[in-house]
């Protein structure tokens, strides 16, 4: 977001811009962070915990109920697996974005930010068809038609609903860095701190298809 | 202004205080078995404090009166540093924490943790906007099921029961008081119908919110005869204020009767 | 910055295939009856040392200051560590539930 | 994005009154901005207050002009009770997130964070704007719900499930009101977010040289770990408001358990539990009010050390540990809001403990605020005796706390005046001292001009005595058994405690009236006060070795070094003070 003149954390002299500018010294950031990175690292610990809240709240109400019901047959779980391995995949190409920008090499960048941004589309569209599989199936945010606690449905809907929400603002925000990063405006930096949001929503996902899907298999 | 400070802050101290130490405005009478040793605590509990929040308060009001800006005068250090102070906050707070949570817990723990005595009376309890109601088991000592579709205020089914095909149910008792008999230990199983209800009596030093879908069991037992108001203190819609009821402690003799003459009509 | 000590494409792609394994342990996992205690647990463990992997190594927090592994992650868990007060509140909402 | 500059870098200040005024990135506009809509906010909600204990104290009467607020009515004007429980709703609301969250962080940390660590500009200066206007669009959502449908909401400022999350059918404002509600406060949510990123950013990375995190003033220390409790605070609110919404809009029944009867038919929800609501909410709800009163704390921790000349005793080391172990418990003690909720008894006991023990550093940070004014040259300007006021408060405030934290004596006490008292003092009127005491003290610096002392002492006099006549007999009603959020008193072991209701609702009232001197004293020194020099009060802290009020980017493009940490105070010499930027050798530091 900021460009990244306190990034090590050292003194920096700043270069001309705006009037008067001038040597700007500034105590050492305890991170050695630039902003912009120390500022998602922020944004990703109090998402984390917004997910989290959401799992507890889920698993609250799951602890409390007497008429679970555990929906997901193996087909389901397959395609969710393979829904994991995608997102997994799609970080490891963000990652080679990441070291493609590191060695300023634009065009292998922006290869691989391309694939990550395949892969996430996807991630998403497995995911949509599962739902509206189970919407088929007579699910909705507020009905199980297995005639279980219907709060599995609307927990399920709601979680992943969430994290589906944060895979596409990823990928949009992919598009939009790519774009950027292109015509030069942003730099190796900025796809360093989208990796990292990328990165986080593949991590919540690491425990939203345990505790969504492996819990709820039908076994 | 500094003079004037002290003296406002240590007239509003103890001011504040008198009111307290007088009784001016006190719990009310207690009547049940577990209410002396809430009563306790909460007097420990008020010396204690009481003798922080006047010290603080006369200190701080002393300093004010003491400490103005005179030209000339240099500034004082606290004798001794911050250590022994912060030592002194933590031992004496700690002290008075370990007390008050020890006993504390006891006295909690006679009403939450102890289990009912096999001997004590079982009374069903039903809120619902904006009123209590009680259902005894009648002869048989037992409830009638609970079926959420068949309560109605207007055929005076409050608990949703069935006594057409529920033999349990067809003679349970329901009214709008809680009558219970004196000495007696007393089983309450609290259950709301629409939203939190809260069930207080300030007498029986007895609160308990009232959750739909849950039934919550709390027991007591009244020492004095008399009647008392059970008020709701859980915000529970427009009519939370009028939501009310009486609790009527009777001797064993006059309870017994009356239980007949219930279940006679 | 930690461009240097950077670890290679090779080390990505192995801890991939290792996350990919753990998913599919989980899936095995599944699928093996165990007590529902033992495979809550089970899976919970392999899921966080996914997501350990994925934040030392992908996220690079292992090649950043250790200040911020050791002032954001401890904090993080903290809360959510603290909100696990709420499961014996949890379990009493089963038993004394109208319809048992 | 990308051309919103780090701070040092712009220099110019931007062209027209939009830019400068409106969707400014400038982080003194935005801390003004947060100001006034607190200013705005609070004078609502004390209108809203002064409403309720009108009604309190005389039931049957007649308000002009009641009906225009809330279509809940009042029939002749004669409140009625859903008009009574919805005006406290807002009135809790109001003043807990527009005020007491926004005017003491979000206000002065806005503006005077940056300055006091030596930085031009928050770190992130769009975000800042967005966060100050996200907010906005809050507080107007909320303001809305008083004009959709059937009125505002009547379910509290805890907006307990199920009184909240079963739509209309539990009752008038419940319809689309509380549905406002839920909105409003999860886009504050946000808001709060955005902004604590900033403030954390910002301190650890845009600080001078020399200012070592040891030498932040406390304030900074405060705005700091508020926003580190908000960062995580606010976290949980918003998805719990998401929660709530998706019950009340899309009928998931999250909050909601099976074999609810409203209106003589059982409702359709299954599986759901209104404790979860309870968890979720005062899981935020007791960092929150850390969140409000922390940086009142640190602001009066700052400022009393100005009015004493002399630093503070333990220095910002023994503060800011009491501020960091507070911050810490905050997020072990949550269930004690829930003692009697049904709640295991068991970790009733488990969160007594930790509850009782959060008295030990707010304790000790008071024996540190105490110890500060023993031998001192205390000047009694109007932001000393506020600060000295806010202990007085703050002590009176924190003793109920001992009674409140244990659950056997809650028993009695939960939902009586007593914990209206309690809470009142220690985080209402304590954390308004803090703001007042900011204002008289920065406002010179904020605006440039002084504030009249005169006015400031008489507004300062009937406030103090004016709020312990207030929420002091609260406290004597709770003994009496006195039941909170009734809009009238029926009973009849509470027929007898009206006349106290009516003496406090004098006391509130004139109170209130009394607000107004302040708000006059502002006005009138925003355009006739006299010019502010620029350290009228011979601090030390940066923001008083710059011009009042600061140039755009702070300090005018001057190299800032800082050589000593912020409580300089009574050393030998000319003046009795060292300012941070102070050549080193000014004092054996």
């Amino acid at each position: 977001m900021e460009s990244d003149f306190h990034s090590k954390g050292k003194d920096i002299e700043v270069s001309e811009s705006g009037a008067g500018a001038h040597a700007v010294i500034m105590e050492a950031s305890p991170f050695g962070l630039q902003s912009k990175k120390l500022a998602i690292w922020l944004f990703i610990a109090s998402d984390a915990v917004t997910f989290g809240v959401l799992l507890f709240g889920y698993s609250y109400l799951r602890l409390g109920s007497l008429d679970w019901s555990y929906p997901f047959k193996g087909a389901s779980i397959l395609n969710g697996f393979i829904m994991t391995v995608i997102l997994l995949t799609s970080s490891l190409t963000m990652l080679a974005a990441v070291i493609a920008a590191k060695h300023d090499d634009k065009r292998r960048c922006l290869r691989w930010i391309g694939f990550t941004i395949l892969l996430g589309t996807i991630f998403a569209v497995l995911h949509l068809r599962e739902w509206f599989h189970m919407f088929g199936e007579g699910w909705a945010i507020y009905k199980n038609p297995l005639g279980g606690s219907p709060v599995f449905a609307a927990g399920f809907f709601g979680i992943t609903g969430l994290h589906l929400l944060h895979v596409i603002s990823g990928v949009i925000a992919l598009s939009i860095l790519a774009i950027r990063y292109n015509n030069g405006v942003l730099d190796k930096n900025h796809v360093e701190t989208t990796s990292l949001y990328w990165h986080f929503v593949d991590l919540v996902w690491m425990f939203v298809f345990p505790i969504m899907y492996l819990m709820n298999a039908a076994r | 202004m500094g003079k004037a400070l002290g003296v406002v802050t240590a007239v509003i101290g103890l001011v504040s205080a008198y009111f307290f130490v007088a009784h001016t405005w006190w719990l009310p009478v207690d009547i049940s078995t577990t209410g002396p040793a809430i009563d306790r605590q909460f007097n420990e509990t008020m010396i204690e404090a009481g003798i922080l929040f006047l010290a603080a308060q006369l200190l701080l009001g002393l300093f004010c009166w003491q400490y103005g800006d005179k030209p000339g005068r240099k500034i004082k250090h606290w004798p001794g540093g911050p250590k022994p102070v912060v030592a002194f906050g933590i031992i004496i707070v700690g002290l008075e924490i370990l007390a008050l949570s020890l006993f504390g817990a006891k006295a909690w723990g006679a009403i939450y943790l102890t289990p009912v005595a096999s001997n004590a009376l079982h009374i069903d309890v039903q809120a619902e906007q904006f009123a209590f109601f009680f259902r005894y088991p009648g002869p048989d000592g037992q409830f009638g099921k609970i079926h959420p579709e068949l309560m109605s205020d207007d055929n005076g089914d409050y608990f949703g029961i069935d006594p057409a095909n529920d033999v349990a149910a067809r003679d349970d008792i329901m009214v709008g008081t809680l009558t219970i008999p004196v000495n007696k230990p007393i089983l309450l199983t609290l259950h709301s119908k629409d939203m939190i209800h809260d069930f207080y009596v300030p007498e029986l030093r007895i609160q308990q919110d009232i959750l739909p879908g849950l039934v919550i069991p709390i027991h007591f037992t009244a020492t004095k005869t008399g009647r008392w108001e059970i008020v709701c203190t859980q915000l529970c819609g427009l009519g939370h204020y009028s939501m009310r009821a009486f609790l009527e402690v009777l001797p064993q003799d006059q309870f017994d009767d009356w239980l007949k003459q219930q279940s006679g009509d | 910055m930690s461009s240097e000590r950077e670890p290679s494409m090779k080390l990505y792609a192995g801890l991939w295939i290792v996350m990919i394994l753990i998913v599919a342990l989980e899936v095995l996992v599944t699928y093996r009856h165990m007590p529902t205690d033992i495979f809550v647990g089970l899976i919970l463990i392999l899921a966080i040392l996914e997501a350990g992997i994925g934040v030392m190594y992908f996220m690079h927090m292992k090649f950043e200051s250790p200040n911020l592994a050791w002032t954001l992650v401890p904090i993080t868990i903290f809360v959510l560590v603290m909100l696990d007060q709420i499961w014996p509140d949890a379990l009493r909402l089963a038993r004394l539930s109208m319809f048992r | 994005m990308h051309d919103a500059q780090p701070a040092v870098h712009h220099h110019t200040a931007p062209e027209g009154f939009i830019a400068k005024y409106v969707f400014s990135v400038d982080h003194k506009v935005i801390g003004l901005q947060y100001y006034g809509l607190a200013l705005l906010a609070v004078f609502i909600g004390m209108v809203l207050s002064w409403l309720m204990r009108l009604h309190l104290g005389w039931g049957s009467l007649a308000i002009p002009g009641l009906h225009l607020l809330s279509r809940n009515g009042a029939p002749g004007n004669i409140m009625t009770p859903e008009y009574y429980l919805s005006l406290m709703t807002m009135h809790g609301t109001i003043m807990v997130f527009f005020v007491l969250t926004n005017a003491p962080l979000a206000g002065f940390g806005n503006y005077f964070l940056p300055i006091q660590v030596g930085a031009a500009d928050m770190a992130f200066p769009r975000m800042n704007m967005m966060s100050f206007w996200v907010t906005f669009a809050a507080f107007i959502t909320l303001m809305l719900s008083f004009f959709v449908g059937d009125g505002p909401p009547l379910s509290g400022w805890t907006a307990y499930a199920t009184l909240s999350s079963v739509g209309g059918a539990s009752g008038p404002g419940e319809a689309t009101g509380q549905t406002f509600w839920a909105i409003a406060i999860a886009l504050f949510c946000v808001g709060q977010l955005l902004g604590s990123l900033n403030f954390i950013t910002t301190t650890l990375d845009l600080r001078a040289k020399g200012m070592t995190l040891a030498r932040m003033p406390l304030t900074t220390w405060a705005w700091f770990i508020t926003a580190c409790i908000g960062l995580l605070a606010f976290a949980d609110l918003l998805p719990a408001c998401i929660l709530l919404i998706l019950d009340r809009s899309f009928g998931t029944s999250f909050f909601n358990p099976a074999g609810m009867v409203l209106n003589g038919q059982v409702t359709k929800y299954s599986g759901g539990s209104p404790l979860l609501w309870q968890h979720l909410f005062w899981f935020f709800g007791h960092p929150e009010v850390y969140i409000a009163i922390i940086p009142s704390f640190g602001i009066v921790s700052h400022i009393l050390t100005v009015g004493a000349r002399k630093p503070l005793l333990g220095g910002t080391r023994v503060m800011t540990g009491c501020i960091l172990a507070a911050a810490f418990l905050s997020y072990m003690v949550w269930g004690h809001h829930m003692f009697l909720s049904g709640l295991n008894p068991f970790s009733a006991i488990l969160f007594s403990v930790p509850t009782l023990i959060i008295t030990i550093p707010f304790t000790v940070g008071v024996l540190m605020l105490i110890g500060t004014v023993y031998g001192a040259k205390l000047r009694f300007n109007t932001a000393t005796l506020f600060s000295l006021g806010f202990i007085s408060v703050f002590v009176s405030g924190g003793i109920s706390g001992f009674f409140l934290a244990q659950p056997s004596i809650d028993i009695y006490l939960h939902a009586t005046y007593f914990v209206v008292a309690h809470f009142h003092f220690v985080m209402a009127v304590a954390s308004i001292f803090g703001i007042f005491a900011g204002t008289y003290f920065w406002m010179p610096k904020m605006i440039g001009r002084m504030m009249n002392e005169t006015l400031g002492k008489v507004h300062f006099w009937l406030t103090f005595i004016g709020v312990y006549c207030i929420f002091m007999p609260m406290h004597y009603l709770g003994l009496a058994g006195n039941v909170r959020r009734y809009a009238a008193f029926t009973d009849n072991f509470l027929v007898p405690l009206i006349p106290v209701h009516k003496f406090i609702t004098v006391a509130a009232l004139a109170t209130g009236a009394v607000q107004f001197i302040f708000l006059w004293n502002l006005f009138h020194t925003r355009f006739w006060g006299p010019k502010a020099p620029d350290n009228p009060w011979d601090a030390t802290s940066l923001e008083w070795s710059t011009t009042s009020p600061p140039p755009f980017d702070n300090f005018g493009g001057r190299q800032l070094v800082v050589n000593h940490d912020a409580y300089q105070y009574g050393v030998e010499g000319p003046k009795d003070y060292i300012m941070q930027t102070d050549p080193a050798e000014a004092a054996g530091d």
